[in-house]
């Protein structure tokens, strides 16, 4: 049997997720047995208040609207410090990975940083804002691209 | 026109700035802490970003943010709605050297009317009415006695050097001047060390009248009448209506004129306040408001207009869409502040909102960015919406209000609703004949009654 | 057999989230063996949604309201039968549970009445409706006042 | 003035006239059928009777039920809504005949209007423009020829036997007629036994226009302009606004004062509307509607005036509160009717409202009984709510519509609302030109397209 896990198993998730929406459900909890050895137990619910009515209130693209903006729309800010060694945003501005255009990025995935050591640095009002290292550890994901706008609490880094 | 706007500003007037825009086809920019990441305003706009925790000087009030807000989004203005940053000059110099326009007048003229002394000087010489008073200290009684007959009684002796109360005499009548101005002078002297006094009008049971103006910024400008916002509790208006129940007509044409005369000669751009005390027909002036007031919904009902669209047209350089002939009012309108709040002790009252319930039908407008589910976070201002009515006639409205304030449920906080419909029931509130200390006596005598 | 789990385990669910909708279910539950080593199990549940605030919606008595009615206010019609032997009323009107002023009334609690027998007379539009007994039985309960404004269902007597 | 008023009805306009009546200080009996217990109007109102159950003819339509409802709590007046018993001249007999009043017209206004060859009549009678015909049969094709001359062409050659379009030829140009003529009464001949035929004009794109006129019931009556229907799907209105995009004041003024002067002479009470086919600058009768309508808040968002509030007066035998002179409009405003049905098909879509949102701000009026948690009966019309909005110009309503329809919630069913922001992007609707037939051949386009 073909199945391929991973694609298939975020495919149903993601459908269920849209059930749950649709459907104004608290919660669904599926246990899917495929075969030996291969099965698939899933919960997903819903914080409560229910809100699926607001969901439903994103305007659609006003008849005179402009084209989408290239900008981001409605990037949720994560919860800073959710994962041990998130590093977020302490400002509005856009992400540089690089010192300038044609140069190395100051960091890269699986580098050993010293505490305080330049990360990345964001723009904002025109001024360049190096953002320090919080701690010594290892670059274990970069989540943002060079160029790329932020938001206040927006992930950037884990450094682990 | 510009085709995307940044709303720095959250709540009611956050959404009812972003209606103005979605109508006007520009797009919207919320801006919002992480505290409001689930507000209304930000669930409506075009685009969101969160610009810092919840404290609002960490958000709200960063500039920085703000700005990089604009930049990472492209938004070519600023809309400041009320209070944060609205009528902070600084800031409207950071946005223009960021080439972004700032929808509101120049930061020169926020400036000028910012400072009470410079406002009330600058009014003056425009042709505004004042409080009238000695020009400076008066330092013998024979002065005094001029300078009140002058004025006019009943006047108040102030310490020139004082502040809070302190070195303040009333003098209802000639007999009692000898006596205020010498126990002002020696309070003045034991608590500032300087015993110079002056004298200004006093004014007893003084209505707040407040005139609508707008400007091109080249020197043409209207007003749009009065609101009467009298009813206040500590200094915050709670119940505003327009036109007020004692300016007639006549009065209203002629202190309008004086009002937009002054601002058209000043240039002043946008939507502006002039706020006045009124007693036995004559106006003082308080202080200017460089910004778009809470209650302006009360002038749209009666005039027709959309303030907000106004204030983006001329940010955007376009001409004013109005012209005092234009400008004819027509029936009445009342705008309660639905705050979540307990009664009786206004105690701030946040929390989830279980059932949201707006009344609908003729004649009724609600401002809010609540909804169902919605948690008010405890950070900000306690206002969770405006319930505005528009009738012919004020019994009309009153009747109208009524049956509004009848069908609003907020389930889940509490809110200041109870204290419209025991409003309703008082002769002052039915007649019209209420002033600035009418609100704060009535709670007064409820808490007395209540507690006897 | 040719099953493709994918969609149909999420249009399986998807027909229990109708069901769940069209039924005002709070939860379904589900367990499904298609074969060996091929089962599913679906559990899906939604909040109710809280309906505190309608009851708050009653309105306070208006400022300029007359003073409040004699007649019954918001008098909410029982449920048909969902007493046994409930006798409703199929009209609107006017209780009397005698035939004159002086008269004695048509019955009294622990009577034994006829199927057919007048159990009291409703009043309506200046004519006197006879409610006769679906049943022969013993008078109950007397659930209505002489003389009291009735609505469509409105209880009146038990009868068993 | 009445003391107390029983609503016979049910929905949002139940709710829209317990409104007026609170207003006005007037106490509210609600009627309700057993699938009705928890609705709004029921909510609402001081008082509630069941009056039957869940099927209409067992309730809102039982004349005894509701008649006994007055009389147990004392209700003066009933107030019919539109629909169920409000054009039943019976019903109002009925009323009368137990001294109650009836907040509409005469039964006999009702009954004269209500039968349409009598209405066309007494309306051609007091000058109101009707479709142009032939008087009478046409025997032979020289008369016929005459006949279609005089009325202009296009013509429709119909069978006096005739009904459902058998029978019935269109003639466009002269050439055409010989033809259509000799065909019509063939068919006719076959098909009733009868080969008599008339001729009537033939309207190929006409436009709904009606006319709200409103009578004192002595002899005075004025117009309230009118309101474009055109937007209908199977002959239900779905969409109507005011002031209509092909009426300029001057034809306005004509056709209303036609419209007032009509009903004057009839010495007719309260609210009606004067139906109009329009075509090329010519209005054609239809029928009139002796009650309010669905779609009477358009005009009173242009005339500022409550219609409901004014049949309560004239009812109660108070003069009109406003004179022809009064009643100038204002603006611009635009109803969707927003229905629980399900596209493309329009099928009922009965359920619970799990979250309930009506748009709000300026400009907009939603007449709605919903509530969150309501169960929406499958029983009855499927109208759960109407959007109004009001802006001062038609470019600006359409905006404010865009905007507000962005904003409404309703969760948990199906409703058209997507139908009208679809309808916002149609060059069509942008610019008016739409006649009765736009929505239907659309629709039919529209589901072509998704079929391909």
């Amino acid at each position: 049997m073909t199945r391929n896990p991973l694609t298939e198993d975020v495919e149903f998730i993601r459908a269920l997720a849209e059930l749950l929406r649709a459907h104004d459900l608290a919660e669904i909890e599926v246990n899917r047995e495929y075969g030996e050895e291969d099965s698939l137990t899933v919960r997903i619910a819903r914080g409560l208040p229910p809100m699926p009515a607001i969901a439903a209130a994103a305007p659609a693209p006003a008849v005179h609207a402009p084209p989408p903006p290239a900008a981001p729309t409605h990037v949720p800010a994560a919860q800073p410090e959710e994962e041990p060694g998130m590093v977020t945003s302490p400002m509005v501005g856009t992400a540089y990975l690089q010192p300038e255009p044609d140069a190395d990025t100051f960091v890269r995935v699986g580098e050993t940083v010293a505490e305080g050591q330049t990360l990345l640095i964001i723009e904002a009002m025109k001024t360049m804002n190096p953002i320090p290292a919080p701690r010594a550890g290892t670059v274990r994901r970069i989540l943002v691209e060079d160029g790329a706008p932020v938001e206040f609490g927006a992930p950037l880094m884990v450094i682990a | 026109m510009f085709s995307k706007v940044l709303i720095a500003n959250r709540g009611e007037i956050a959404l009812r700035i972003h209606r103005a825009c979605r109508e006007m086809g520009i797009a919207t920019v919320a801006v919002h802490s992480t505290a409001d990441a689930d507000a209304m305003h930000v669930r409506m706009a075009d685009e969101s970003v969160c610009i810092g925790p919840a404290p609002a000087s960490l958000s709200y009030l960063s500039m920085p943010n703000i700005i990089s807000a604009c930049e990472i989004t492209g938004a070519e203005a600023i809309h400041p709605g009320y209070g944060f940053l609205s009528e902070n000059a600084t800031f409207v110099q950071v946005v223009e050297d960021h080439d972004i326009t700032f929808i509101g007048p120049t930061a020169e003229h926020i400036r000028l009317m910012g400072d009470k002394i410079t406002a009330k000087e600058t009014m003056k010489a425009l042709g505004v009415p004042c409080v009238p008073g000695s020009e400076g200290g008066v330092p013998t009684i024979e002065e005094a006695r001029r300078a009140a007959k002058e004025i006019g009684y009943p006047v108040l002796v102030k310490a020139t050097a004082g502040g809070g109360g302190r070195g303040m005499k009333l003098a209802r009548a000639p007999q009692d001047l000898e006596r205020a101005f010498s126990t002002a002078r020696s309070e003045a002297k034991a608590a500032f060390g300087n015993d110079e006094v002056y004298l200004e009008k006093y004014l007893g049971r003084p209505r707040h009248i407040e005139i609508q103006v707008f400007g091109d910024g080249r020197g043409n400008a209207v007003h749009l009448g009065e609101r009467d916002c009298s009813l206040q509790r500590r200094h915050q208006k709670v119940f505003e209506e327009a036109p007020s129940p004692v300016i007639d007509a006549e009065t209203r044409a002629r202190i309008g004129k004086t009002c937009a005369d002054a601002i058209a000669k000043m240039k002043y751009a946008g939507a502006g306040t002039v706020e006045f005390l009124y007693e036995d027909g004559a106006f003082y002036f308080i202080e200017m408001n460089t910004r778009l007031q809470v209650e302006h919904p009360v002038t749209e009902a009666i005039y027709d207009v959309d303030l907000v669209q106004e204030q983006i047209r001329i940010a955007a350089g376009l001409p004013m869409s109005f012209s005092q002939a234009d400008l004819v009012p027509n029936g009445h309108a009342i705008e309660c502040r639905i705050n979540a709040e307990r009664l009786p002790d206004f105690r701030a009252s946040p929390g989830t909102i279980q059932a949201y319930h707006p009344p609908g039908g003729l004649g009724v407008r609600m401002d809010s960015a609540l909804y169902q589910g919605y948690v008010i976070p405890p950070y900000y201002d306690s206002l969770i919406g405006k319930l505005i009515v528009h009738a012919r006639t004020r019994d009309l409205a009153l009747a109208r209000l009524d049956r509004a304030l009848a069908e609003l449920i907020v389930d889940g906080i509490d809110t200041t609703t109870d204290l419209f419909r025991a409003l309703l029931d008082e002769p002052a509130i039915r007649s019209g004949a209420y002033d600035i200390h009418w609100l704060e006596q009535w709670l007064a005598e409820v808490a007395g009654t209540e507690e006897a």
